[in-house]
């Protein structure tokens, strides 16, 4: 055990496997030298050279077409990119290609790759740094997303993701890395598909991803002070889901309410919600409330973009209207 | 010329193998057998055959929507490709990709690809592979004249480049995409020239004759397996079709199409071989029946096969999730 | 009134405005004399010249931003890809920069553009050429989704979509172009935001859109010989979203189905579930069906494809199982 | 040098006034009075000021990530420039863009961007749109040596050039993309080499001369004015920071740093001014101390100003719907 930040717990993980297997290699824009935009790979380029921790050039859509190629081939790239938002210009690599080439060539090809994406508002970085497009990874057919909460996860999370023969997306939130945790560096890869309960409770079950599961963290404690106990599931991979593990939850609670940074039009969120009201719906005492980012682009302002995303006090307003 | 009679033989027998292909699937086409989009390679066998030539099996290609003449260069089994087509069981993809994107990865076929400009980046992507696997295999990527235009383009030369990647570049110009006449996409003659962008090599050849494309392709192989990285070759090449079976293509003009039908690679290649002794027409006649008995056979293949079953549908998208994707 | 093709009916609203307005103009891949890939603007080119109807170099990326940047500039393109598929090749342009720009700069730059983008499956053409990724643009705030189902929806809508100071969607089911209907060529535009109830009915509330309504009045035939009756509801944009007409419609029948030819996980069917589980849950009687593809890429085998898609038989045997 | 003294000397106030401006942004932002990114132009103030020198107010420009210097050079208001970096109502863009997006219409300066490569596209867009609509507009493009590699670029210049739109590329090498030095991102030495691919002129000047700027500049704005379409100029040129603020840049070598900062362009054109009696010493203070001034009172009525209303984050999405983003 050792207590590491989320950063890394990452690192630490991708090197982990890059030890063990020579054909593990990552690439992105500055992850040489630099040690990548947030320093999540710093360190590697010194152990593992140039050729396994490779600097390119500002082309995402080469980056993610390139380990498609790659992946087809005998590697297990690791792609980053910098910010989430780039993943729009290299969209078609991702959809149309990574996610889709094994179907269409009936099986016969697989494609173990992982694509790294920091996502993510709250570094005052505006419109363009700083969306949550979980809903967009989650959407396609071919990929797998994870998405850890804190170093343990990260850690069990990222062994599997690169041992998996599959496209994984790994998201990570920016705000996160710092967060530290205990990590056991011989414990097994997480298998995707399990859900965590966060925190144990009666009254409302609170589904969270990311960042939004701290913020229900804090949330539980106050609540907790006035006798409200919530239960929080982190799902920690949106596709596979855990849905037995939140059914079991709302069974118990009757009562859901889904935090996510995102978008509300459109969300993952959104999706969580439409699950149980179509397999889960008896269970249900309430309205299922889902509490999400404006529908606005992220704003720069300090003051708009705090206003702009969900927060322990929202959680715990919504929690007591609820319950 | 290093090419001995065997060989230009054998370049004959796939190009020839190619033609029938296609003038079979373009009739199946018009008689309601195949579906969906389906882009012949009519006119441009010279390009796929005289790189193909020059390559292993273990070297890799990637395609485009216009494939068929790739695969078949590369070892494409007609049969498995014609069932494809028929969208049956016992294709390529098991039905699940058609026309648009036939694989074979036990012969470095990474895939026909419906979009356009999206083969370039998987061959760097292969390329780099075999760099890191530190094996001596090399990638042919093709693409069209009006893929260059895309992004995708650019950033896989740059790329390739950089990092000296063993990508043979293959720009077959056949002077459209789709409706839009090279001269209207691009302010450029030679697409060879955008070789200067990323400082590798850029050549242009006759892409009708097979024997200037089998030497440029051997020569930029050669430079590939080498370690001394990427090049271009652009052919120039003519597409005797329309864009899709089904576009009547009338923004072609008569001339034009005169012009390019009288420059036909497969006769071209004949008259060389009858002229020069490597071949007697009864011998050619040989070759023509047992290439359209093998088509024969690949059409009854596919006519027989049976359609693949439902609960597939969920299957080969994963290699472990199936039942999950249902609901 | 007159009968027009879907098709036509897209075509002549685009013809009026451009006879309106000379900053109107289109631009694409193979629009010109070609007329499109599926011959939408067939004639145009003839009518309106290469400058108005200005045939591109194969660039989705450069399209869409070119879009941007004169739409930014005093004129109101109209930009069309051949297949939604391609989306994905120009995404940051419409994700980062169309939908965006207005916000990153205060609301000092208007962005009149439509962008049109042909969707669905049924064609035969397998997975990179056939989806339907609406929940994609409708999860991005800054930018408008207009998806109609009929060729009198389909021509008022696109007048108000050239009209629209916003970048706008423009969703096309290529298999409805085909579709013919009574259009007044002298009917104001279509607000966007009102949906249409597309058959009344007490028992069940089916939500659909595109080619789905047109299943959906099939199943409806067949329902109400056996006494079921659903109530059709089409959206015709999905954002905004008319969450009223929908809220009216399942007080009456306090039940809802949602067919949708999206891939399920993370579809816009999804969305509108969560809408209704939120706000209008008290309504309810039963759980909300969601009847979508299947989560795989669109196969191509004719057998294939066809069990991929929801159809009337399929929501037959749903309205009944809810009923 | 058609360049008379009043058009140099207000020339050097631009390029001061950039100067002031960053000084001051990377003070601030060390103290933490400015957040997110912020990419400063120190070094690279000749570029910028050199092509917009050339511009009419309706005339358009974009920009980048590294955007300051450009919307000052084409006559952006460094109060509301500031008011925005505080993220304050009175930005330019009421707090919502901050650094990377700051926009002055009403100067056709269409906007900073966060994404690499996406003015590029933009400006096409508004080289199109002064066509159509049969003005004599241009639109002067920066963007960076990093950016070349993207796609847009290659997109951007292909359609320009085939649509002979009035937009000048202007390519601001300044030798990194962040850590990447441009030898190991491109195989070339010269971007301007890359207008071949596009048939366009491409001409390298010393981005730190001002007065080769100018004159690259000048010729270039001309053609595109005259409909003779677009060209791409790369200006060799040097940030003095790293790549943000809080980049401590250990990737420079520390000769490379010392040559540039030999190159500075500030002094070189003081130097110019007062070898050739453009200006005195005391002028030169004067004008100094007025940028000074302009400066403090520009943080000054940032820091005075006050936050946006949470309300209007809905605002400015689009032009009609606002409450309904809400929920
Ligand atoms: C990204 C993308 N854009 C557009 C298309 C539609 N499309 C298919 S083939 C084609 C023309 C391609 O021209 P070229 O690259 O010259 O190849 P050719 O068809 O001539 O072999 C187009 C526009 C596509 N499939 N993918
Ligand atoms: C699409 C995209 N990829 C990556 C980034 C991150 N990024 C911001 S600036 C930059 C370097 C740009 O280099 P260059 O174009 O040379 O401009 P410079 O910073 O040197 O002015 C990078 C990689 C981004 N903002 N957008
Ligand atoms: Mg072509
Ligand atoms: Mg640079």
């Amino acid at each position: 055990m050792k207590e590491l930040s989320m950063m890394e717990a990452i690192r630490e993980a991708m090197t982990k496997k890059m030890r063990e297997d020579p054909t593990v290699f990552i690439m992105g824009e500055d992850v040489g030298a630099f040690g990548g935009c947030f320093g999540v790979t710093s360190g590697m380029y010194e152990e593992f050279g140039q050729e396994r921790v490779r600097d390119t050039p500002i082309s995402e859509g080469a980056i993610i077409g390139c380990a498609v190629g790659a992946a087809a081939t005998g590697t297990r790239p690791i792609a980053e990119l910098m910010f989430i938002d780039f993943v729009t210009v290299g969209a078609d690599q991702l959809v149309n290609q990574a996610a889709k080439m094994r179907y269409m060539v009936g099986g016969k090809i697989k494609l173990p790759m992982v694509v790294r994406l920091p996502l993510g508002a709250g570094t005052r970085a505006a419109a363009q740094h700083s969306q949550s497009l979980e809903a967009w990874i989650a959407h396609i057919p071919g990929l797998k997303v994870v998405y850890p909460s804190v170093p343990s996860d990260a850690y069990g999370l990222m062994l599997k993701a690169i041992e998996d023969d599959n496209p994984v997306v790994f998201l990570e939130h920016k705000i996160l890395y710092g967060v530290r945790g205990e990590v056991d560096e011989n414990a097994k890869p997480i298998e995707f598909g399990k859900a965590d309960i966060k925190r144990e409770g009666k009254d409302l079950t609170v589904a969270a991803t990311g960042r939004m599961v701290h913020e229900a963290l804090k949330a539980a404690e106050e609540l907790s002070k006035e006798g409200i106990e919530i239960e929080i599931f982190d799902p920690r991979t949106l596709f596979p889901f855990d849905k037995e593990t939140l059914f079991k939850s709302i069974e118990k609670t009757n009562k859901l309410l889904i935090v996510s940074e995102e978008n509300k039009r459109g969300s993952f969120a959104g999706e969580i919600s439409a699950i149980v009201a179509e397999e889960c719906f008896d269970y249900l005492d309430a309205p299922i409330r889902r509490l999400c980012s404006v529908n606005s682009p992220v704003p720069f302002s300090p003051v708009l973009e705090d206003y702009y995303m969900p927060n322990a006090k929202d959680i715990i307003e919504a929690a007591k209207a609820i319950v | 010329m290093d090419l001995n009679n065997n060989k230009i033989i054998e370049m004959y027998t796939t190009m020839k193998k190619i033609r029938e292909f296609e003038n079979n699937a373009s009739k199946l086409f018009a008689e309601g057998q195949i579906h969906g989009f389906v882009h012949l390679y009519i006119g441009e066998e010279a390009v796929a055959t005289g790189v193909c030539a020059n390559l292993r099996e273990d070297d890799y290609i990637t395609s485009t929507h216009r494939g068929h003449g790739h695969i078949i260069a590369k070892g494409g089994d007609v049969k498995y490709m014609m069932a494809e087509l028929y969208g049956r069981e016992t294709g390529y993809c098991k039905g699940k990709g058609g026309s648009m994107h036939i694989a074979d990865a036990t012969r470095g076929i990474l895939g026909a690809n419906g979009i356009v400009g999206a083969g370039q980046n998987i061959a760097t992507g292969a390329g780099l592979s075999a760099k890191l696997r530190g094996t001596d295999q090399v990638c042919a990527c093709f693409f069209g004249d009006g893929s260059t235009n895309q992004g995708t383009f650019h950033e896989s030369l740059n790329l390739a480049s950089i990092w000296r990647l063993p990508v043979i570049f293959v720009c077959e110009n056949n002077l459209y995409g789709i409706s839009m006449h090279q001269s209207r996409h691009q302010a450029i003659q030679d697409i060879a020239d955008r070789a200067v962008a990323y400082n590798i090599p850029g050549v242009v050849v006759d892409g009708n004759d097979i024997f200037a494309v089998y030497e440029a392709a051997k020569e930029a192989i050669e430079r590939a397996r080498n370690g001394q990285g990427p090049s271009l070759i652009e052919c120039k090449t003519y597409r005797h079709h329309g864009h899709f079976e089904g576009d009547p293509a009338k923004y072609k003009p008569a001339e034009e199409v005169a012009e390019w039908m009288s420059k036909d690679p497969i006769p071209r290649l004949i008259n060389y071989m009858i002229d020069n002794n490597i071949l007697s027409k009864e011998e050619l006649t040989e070759i023509d029946n047992t290439i359209s008995k093998e088509i024969k056979e690949a059409i009854k293949f596919a006519e027989e096969s049976p359609w693949p079953p439902i609960e597939s549908v969920v299957e080969d998208i994963y290699t472990d999730i199936v039942e999950e994707v249902r609901k």
